[in-house]
């Protein structure tokens, strides 16, 4: 296989993966569909006690995360490899913010009894919003994480050893799309849980 | 076990991908697509003993009325573990794998004329993927499941049994279909020998290139369910629990969505078995070779969008039953076009009978009784009589079994040359044929008209009226046991110490993977091949 | 036509089968044309001598490859719209129909008709008439379906499905659970009966026995029950009758007849209802005790137990007489119609422990009885005729058949006139 | 070697300007806020449409220029379209059901035997 056969390979078969993962979500998002169909107003009264300003920053840490991630592309696109670990650390660093501002959620929630998965009685009614809720942002957290480690693994590490030029930067551009599906899973889940509900 | 022997006498023969190198670990860490088809063969047939033994201890209880085999089947949880076994080993262990994670394997990169598929390391991951999930369903079996292979909430979320980790165990399994199809749609898309365009691949990498389609955005699907199974289970989601405002239907929906795609996963690759066998038996261009694949495309794409027709009386809504059963019928029409093609190949042809070709014509008579027998249960009034009866369990085993695992067995004695470098006994494998065909015909005929008299399935013990049937079932369940065993031991037996060495094209066939060596080399080609002409190039042009 | 699907025995029936020989003829007639040209094809195409003949290079045949995509096309709407057709019949169930209750648990179902009266594990409906079953489920899913009625649904928790029909003959039919629930799913069956109208309209009003239950405080209503039918077994002032008394029996500790011991609570006494051979107290016979499985409810049962909780050796309970009803059956009457429902009558107990099958319970089945040779526990042999049935009926301990204990209670001397015993020997002997 | 390649030589992928992606990430931020503001006036149904369709717009961004959809080749654009068009039928089928048939009732937990 060529150079160029293996780059298209590679790339092809990036896309059919983050499909894959697309599909993962489609289960969620019909599950919330029809969740929230059945239960139209709590979905509503629930959604009002997430936090949303903490929500929209999580959303705009990981769109600023996103754009450092294309930089980082184009940056290995011109073999430069400092520029790809800067970027790629700043996209990294966005994705622990995130994770925190996530973690202060779920505990301001338990704190105010909503923990995840065992319902007391005042948020009983709640508890079909916070179930999918916390399947949702549970599982988006574990592909931010894995996001993470790919951006580690394949971009920073290699980066950090001037792997990268114009001719090979591929585990670079799969990493970064893999980080851009992380980010618009969360496009979607944050009008859904934290505005419209 | 059986490819190894040809390492022994490497010293007078030329080098090829079985004896380049030996040892377990040869094995174990080999990336090439022909071993990992072995490995995958090796595996899957474990769980095609287990899960047949399975079957037929379900078949012997079943023989008389009350118990039967007491000491085994000791009460009803036992049966329903049983019959859960057979389901999950069956589907998710031998049959999605089934053709195309071995045959798929060993043939897509040799006949596009490639080196070996895109990612041959991922391949290989896949294979350990499906050993870990094979693992952790053997765990669960500790305390075995007695869910049935479909997981239906909320007995699935509320008994007892392992449910959480046999789900987990489907999870995994499903990566590793999903691994593997990914890989072969990008092998299919980039590593196509120079001259081998679209409309000149055999129609086994298209119905492979659909397969692979639904391997990978199908699969997904069901995999989030099941976690989403274990969600319930472990922490109370409330999605599919009706005590907590979950929906049990949703979950129907959910995993019917996958699970109709995924009996084309099963089927689609045996059509494009039958579709390379029948051409090269008859000496003849396969007939409407355009319509065969767009028929191909169009099964995966339909496939997509009718899978409530399971669910007819599942309490969903009227519109809902009647969207599903009219979409439905699209399935049939590209099915029915297939079978047409198949047949019209075989007009003023040059055939011969081989076994392989035996096993195309068998596939045919049991596929055409699959195909008419679903037309009942695509028509709605129909259906909601013959849902959960036998009559489903027997139309389900005609596709499946006659469908999917002949098409596998048929595929196995077909590419058998080519993959151990020996020719089998054409009598021992013909007499297996008779003897399987019969017997399968013998097992599920009966279960037809037990669906007419309303026998439900899933049953530990019946009214005694239903009794003759079921006992005529059980022989011919033996009879088809048997007929699997000797076709296979007689492939094992002459991998390992057949002395017929088989040339490198026994069938004068135009195949790309006929025109290497049997069997191949380690990088398949020794020069890259050039395609000039269609895949079934045979006959006289004058004479059309 | 075809007849393939058996008896029809809702008035939608037809329709279904008709769309089903119609699809019957359709594959039967395109398999065996397929198959037969394949296999004339392979015949007369046959390779000979073991040598290729030439052959055509023929592609395909874009005409053909028209019409085999229109023919199965039209087929199949056609076919469509025969399934489609039968099933908008079977939705769409008329005004006014006769709405029953049906709530499905593991393993049993319960049905409740408009006026309280319920039933469990037989679904009583007149013929002609349309009945809409209104169907829950408890804990999983459940189908209910009936093969003569050619129809089926899934119970389902958490909503109600529905399914009707309109029976067309009068008669005894299965009814199967089709969704996977467990266990017992293959004994999860019910009797649909289907009886004419007068006959129904009688059965469906004797329901005092039934609303007065309902209305009972628990432990009222487990007393009824006790005094209807464990009675003639368990005694309430601590004497021994077949099975133990139950006399300070909640909470009390014991040894089973398997060494181990007991604690008689709630879930002991379930079970023993339930499934009685499991844990057998020591000293009494092992199968004495029929199952009332599907007999008493999740409420009856509660209702037994907290009865059994009240009773302190001064409980006294009203062994019910013969019922007013009998003799109101008994104008006009046969004899054998008479034994018949003295047989069924609740108070008698009779059928809990004898069959009218042929099959086997604490006491040998009434089918075929007399005339029949029975051999005895000492060794005789007695051919059943009147005298020694009503030896049996009033002194059941003096001729015990062999294989069976001694554990029929001696409870119906007074209770059973001569003439009433007449009439059950009229009704043995039709049970051939 | 397939015919999609033949033509490319060693230098592979579009190079995307970075102010280009700067100007995308400020239209998404831009959207964040227009996103948050539409939520708070009450419309009705057309609160979730509208939220959707916003949100679709910043994933088409995404896609467009930081994944770099814009010079994909129609292989990649099948691909990235199949799931969402899988999705659109997932849900679309799920309602042919759900919303024509009865509402769940409260379901009466009584003891699993």
């Amino acid at each position: 296989m060529d150079s160029t056969t293996a780059y298209g390979a590679a790339k092809l078969g990036m896309w059919l993966f983050l499909a894959t993962e697309v599909l993962l979500f489609a289960v969620m998002f019909c599950s919330f569909a029809v969740m929230r169909y059945y239960h139209l107003s709590e979905f509503h009264d629930a959604s009002n006690h997430l936090n949303l300003p903490l929500g929209a920053l999580n959303t705009a840490v990981l769109l600023f995360s996103s754009y450092t991630a294309a930089v980082a592309v184009t940056k290995a696109q011109k073999g430069d490899n400092k520029g790809v670990v800067r970027n790629f650390s700043i996209s990294f660093a966005c994705g622990l913010i995130f994770l925190v501002i996530k973690t202060i959620e779920y505990t301001g929630k338990a704190e105010h009894g909503m923990f995840p998965f065992v319902w007391n009685e005042h948020f009983y009614e709640y508890k079909n919003f916070l179930g999918i809720y916390y399947c949702m942002t549970g599982l988006h957290a574990l592909h931010v994480i894995i996001g993470m480690i790919v951006m580690y693994i394949y971009g920073i590490r290699p980066a950090m050893n001037n792997r990268y030029s114009g001719r090979y930067y591929t585990p670079v551009e799969l990493g970064a799309l893999y980080w851009h599906l992380v980010d618009l899973i969360w496009i979607y889940l944050f009008p859904l849980l934290y505005l419209v509900g | 076990m059986a490819a190894h022997s040809a390492s022994t006498t490497a010293g007078h023969e030329e080098l090829n991908y079985l004896n380049w190198k030996t040892g377990l670990w040869s094995w174990l860490s080999s990336t090439d697509h022909k071993r990992i088809c072995f490995l995958y063969l090796y595996a899957i047939m474990i769980f095609f003993v287990l899960g047949g033994i399975a079957a037929l201890i379900m078949r012997t209880e079943l023989a008389t009325a009350g118990p039967t085999i007491p000491s085994i089947v000791k009460d009803s949880h036992t049966y329903n573990v049983f019959f859960t076994m057979h389901g999950v080993f069956m589907i998710f262990l031998f049959v999605v794998p089934g053709i195309p994670a071995t045959l798929g394997n060993f043939l897509i990169p040799l006949m596009i004329g490639a080196k070996d598929v895109a990612f041959p390391r991922l391949n290989l991951f896949s294979w350990y993927l499906y050993v870990l999930g094979a693992l952790i369903g053997a765990i669960a079996m500790m305390n075995p499941v007695d869910t049935g292979w479909t997981f239906y909430a909320p007995y699935s979320t509320t008994t007892d049994t392992n449910v959480s980790l046999m789900v987990f165990a489907a999870f995994v399994l499903g990566f590793s279909s999903i691994l593997t199809g990914l890989n072969f749609i990008v092998t299919i898309h980039q590593l196509r020998a120079p001259g081998l365009t679209w409309m000149r691949l055999p129609v086994f990498i298209w119905a492979s290139y659909a397969t692979a389609i639904i391997q990978t955005v199908a699969t997904p699907v069901v995999g989030m369910t099941l976690l989403l199974v274990i969600a319930e289970r472990v922490f109370g989601a409330g999605i599919f629990d009706p005590t907590k405002g979950g929906d049990p239907v949703l979950m129907e929906h959910l995993f019917w969505f996958y699970s109709h795609p995924v009996v084309y996963i099963m089927v689609l690759p045996a059509f494009g078995v039958v579709g390379e066998i029948i051409p090269v038996f008859s000496r003849k261009p396969l007939f409407g070779y355009q319509m065969v694949v767009l028929s191909s495309i169009a099964i995966a794409a339909v496939g997509f969008i009718v899978w409530a027709h399971h669910m007819f009386v599942a309490g969903i809504s009227d519109f809902s039953a009647k969207f599903f059963s009219i979409v439905t019928f699209l399935v049939a029409v590209p099915t029915a076009i297939k079978v047409f093609n198949w047949v019209s190949t075989m007009y003023k042809g040059s055939i011969s009978f081989k076994t392989p070709m035996l096993y195309a014509m068998g596939f045919v008579f049991l596929f055409m009784v699959a195909g008419t027998t679903g037309i009942y249960l695509a028509m709605l009034g129909v259906d909601v009589y013959y849902h959960d009866t036998y009559f489903v369990v027997a139309h389900f085993h005609y596709t499946i079994q006659g469908g999917a695992v002949i098409g596998l067995i048929a595929a196995l004695h077909m590419w058998f040359p080519k993959m151990s470098g020996k020719m089998y006994s054409e009598t021992v494998s013909k007499t297996a044929f008779a003897v399987l065909f019969i017997g399968f015909n013998l097992t599920f005929i009966p279960q037809f008209i037990l669906g007419m008299d309303g026998m439900p399935r899933r049953y530990y013990d019946y009214p005694v009226q239903y009794q003759t049937l079921h006992t005529l079932s059980t022989i011919g369940a033996f009879m088809n046991g048997f007929g699997y065993m000797l076709a296979l031991l007689n492939l094992a037996w002459t991998a390992k110490f057949g002395k017929v060495k088989a040339p490198r094209n026994p069938y004068n066939s135009k195949g790309l993977e006929w025109q290497t060596a049997s069997p191949p080399p380690h990088e398949n080609f020794d020069t890259v091949p050039v395609v000039t002409e269609d895949p079934y190039n045979y006959g006289v042009p004058r004479h059309a | 036509m075809l007849g393939l699907l058996g008896e029809q025995g809702s008035d939608f029936a037809h329709k279904v089968d008709y769309a089903h020989d119609v699809v019957t003829i359709i594959s039967v007639v395109c398999t065996v044309l397929i198959v037969g040209v394949m296999l004339y094809f392979a015949v007369i195409y046959r390779q000979r001598d073991g040598k290729d003949h030439e052959t055509p290079h023929i592609h395909g045949n874009n005409a053909l490859e028209v019409i085999w995509t229109t023919f199965p096309t039209l087929v199949c709407i056609w076919v469509a719209w025969l399934g489609y057709d039968s099933f908008v019949d079977m939705r769409t169930a008329p005004e006014g129909a006769m709405e029953i209750n049906v709530t499905a648990r593991k393993w049993a179902w319960d049905f409740q008709y408009k006026n309280g009266k319920r039933t469990t594990g037989e679904l009583v409906v007149p013929v002609d008439e349309p009945v809409k079953l209104i169907m829950r489920s408890q804990d999983v899913l459940h189908s209910f379906f009936v093969p003569v009625m050619r129809t089926k649904m899934d119970v389902i928790p958490g909503r109600y499905t529905y399914e009707w029909f309109r029976p067309i003959k009068t008669g005894d039919f299965q009814v199967f659970c089709t969704e996977y629930c467990g266990n017992d799913h293959s004994r999860m069956r019910a009797r649909l009966k289907v009886l004419p109208k007068a006959e129904f309209e009688r059965w469906l009003a004797d329901n005092s026995e039934a609303m007065k239950l309902a209305s009972m405080k628990p432990s009222d209503r487990g007393k009824e029950i006790y005094a209807g039918k464990c009675v003639a077994c368990h005694s309430l002032d601590g004497s021994p009758r077949v099975g133990p008394s139950w006399l300070k029996l909640f909470g009390k500790k014991g040894e089973l007849s398997d060494g181990k011991t007991y604690v008689a609570d709630e879930n002991y006494i379930r079970e023993s209802i339930l499934n009685p051979a499991a844990k057998v107290v020591k000293g009494y016979p092992p199968q004495g005790m029929p199952s009332f499985q599907g007999q008493l409810s999740d409420e009856d049962i509660t209702g037994v137990i907290e009865f059994i909780k009240t009773i302190d050796g001064t409980t006294k309970v009203e062994v019910s007489a013969p019922t007013p009803k009998k003799s109101a059956a008994a104008a006009g009457a046969t004899p054998a119609e008479r034994g018949k429902a003295l047989v069924n009558d609740a108070g008698n107990l009779c059928s809990t422990c004898h069959s009218i099958d042929g099959s086997k319970l604490v006491g040998p089945s009434f089918k075929g009885i007399w005339g029949r040779k029975e051999k005895m526990s000492d060794g005789t042999e007695v051919t059943v005729d009147a005298d020694y049935i009503k030896e049996s009926i009033y002194k059941p301990q003096a001729k015990i058949v062999e294989g069976y204990g001694p554990v029929m209670p001696a409870m119906y001397e007074g209770k059973l006139s001569e003439q009433d015993i007449n009439d059950i020997i009229e009704y043995l002997k039709t049970l051939s | 070697m397939s015919h999609a390649n033949h033509h490319s030589h060693d230098e592979v992928g579009h190079i995307v300007p970075e102010s280009l992606f700067l100007k995308v990430l400020i239209a998404l931020l831009v959207l964040t806020v227009v996103t948050v503001l539409a939520a708070q006036v009450d419309l009705g149904k057309w609160n979730i449409v509208g939220a959707l369709l916003i949100a679709t717009v910043k994933a088409s961004l995404v896609i467009y220029f930081f994944m770099h959809g814009k010079y994909e080749n129609r292989i990649i654009w099948t691909y990235i379209l199949i799931p969402f068009v899988l999705l659109a039928i997932m849900i679309g089928g799920v309602f042919t059901d759900d919303p024509f048939r009865s509402r769940p009732q409260p379901v009466q937990v009584t003891q699993q035997s």
